[in-house]
């Protein structure tokens, strides 16, 4: 479980390792937000080498989109396997979030 | 490691496992991974192991330990697993005084569920298990150890 | 038969058993030689196995059946055994509201203990178990099952 | 779990195969009951074959040992092994029964 980070102008690229889970979503969400402080806009969160999300994971997704989206930001999804689609679609949070496939489609128009 | 005996008493010994643990976060992973090694073990579906079982038992665990528990690391939490035939069924126990699982189910109904950070765990559960019970405990417990040495 | 699996989790695995009978005298015979015999595949010495796991388990199975339950059919009791490095650990539930069990031990040093038909069975387990806990429960337990199909 | 019994004149042998306990000490003490009821004066336990005996069955045999003197008989147990020795010594009932080796001691001036 952790989390690699890549920041290139207002982008920034969270690569997911292993689950997102209660014991470490409140360290995502500070690291996220703290690029945000410091001037990230476009925020992408990859999660191709994720393992499985529980609700206080998928609730920091929603906190950090809204949170990204007050200052004018924006947060896109990608790589999520057929099990974190599954955990969407459950929750409707694929209605909430665009899923992208890879990393570079996610950047497509971003 | 666990020892591989027969069942002389007609069927009720199955694979399973117990764990009691402070209610600390950090203490869940341990045990869904130890619960679902079982599961793996015992030819559970991949997708069931990967996804059913572990956010399943997190969420259950997480709210004993927030909810039922208050957090109080103090306070404890039992989980006992058990594989027979039929399936898996793991019990979670807080020191709480339990709460209406049926409301917290319907949460999922209620108008802008879909933007809120909470209020999933529950929902969770029911989607994820066959089944899903809430119980108040009662009752009495006698405990024998006899040490090895 | 039970799986063999490693403990991912860092040892909490162990051999174990859970049964839930009802309140039927008739029904402690299968569940005492079944952790019997968990002893016996465990290592533990003869005499334990023959003597004080059987004796000091029927004296709790027999209570929880006869006192804690009332002979109530309707009501059932819960035995859960596990065994690891430190040794046997078997607790037994029924859904009575608990007794006073040092008050109980101490009828052995009553005049006339000798000649009395009962009151023996608490002072038989202190007697044969290194260490008896008697508590009441409470809590709140939420149980998941997933079915294998 | 079974018990067997000989009739000889007034005296009653039981073998006890197996263990005497909550499930079959009430068994146990109508057979004694019903044969002393029917004369039996000597009532001789014999628990070479036996299993252990939990404090149901150590109740029982208290209980038939007041019965059968009432009735002005004996009650003598024969052939405990060390286990059942044990379990005697501990509830002190070695100062209540006189514990025999064999059946055959047991009949020496029953
Ligand atoms: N073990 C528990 N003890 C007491 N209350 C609980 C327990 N589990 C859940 N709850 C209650 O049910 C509500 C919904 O739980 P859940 O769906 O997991 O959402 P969340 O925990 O994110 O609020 C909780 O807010 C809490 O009030
Ligand atoms: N599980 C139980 N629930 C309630 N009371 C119990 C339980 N176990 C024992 N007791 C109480 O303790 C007393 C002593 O028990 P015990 O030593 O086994 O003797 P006995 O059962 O022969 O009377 C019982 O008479 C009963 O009042």
């Amino acid at each position: 479980m952790s989390f690699a980070i890549e920041r290139d102008d207002d982008l920034l690229t969270v690569a997911v390792d292993g689950q997102l889970v209660v014991g470490n979503r409140q360290e995502l969400k500070q690291l996220v937000l703290d690029e945000v402080e410091q001037g990230a806009k476009r925020v992408l969160i990859d999660f191709s080498n994720g393992g499985y999300i529980d609700s206080s994971g998928l609730g920091a997704l929603v906190s950090l989109n809204k949170r990204i989206r007050e200052q004018g930001g924006e947060l896109r999804l990608a790589g999520l396997n057929e099990d974190l689609r599954t955990l969407f679609e459950l929750t409707r949070l694929d209605t909430l979030f665009h899923l992208y496939g890879t990393r570079s489609d996610a950047l497509v128009g971003f | 490691m666990r020892s591989l005996v027969s069942d002389p008493g007609g069927g009720s010994l199955a694979p399973c496992g117990e764990w009691t643990i402070a209610s600390d976060i950090g203490e869940i992973d341990r045990v869904v991974l130890a619960v679902t090694t079982l599961c793996e073990a015992a030819g559970f579906p991949p997708k069931v192991c990967r996804l059913n079982v572990p956010v399943a038992l997190t969420e259950a665990i997480a709210n004993a330990i927030e909810r039922g528990n208050g957090g109080d690391a103090a306070r404890s939490v039992h989980v006992s697993a058990r594989i027979d035939d039929a399936g898996l069924c793991v019990e979670v126990t807080d020191e709480g005084t339990g709460f209406d699982i049926h409301s917290a189910r319907a949460l999922s109904e209620a108008d802008g569920w879909v933007e809120r950070e909470d209020g999933r765990g529950v929902f969770l559960m029911y989607a994820l298990m066959d089944s899903v019970e809430s119980s108040c405990n009662a009752g009495h417990t006698i405990r024998l150890v006899l040490r090895r040495s």
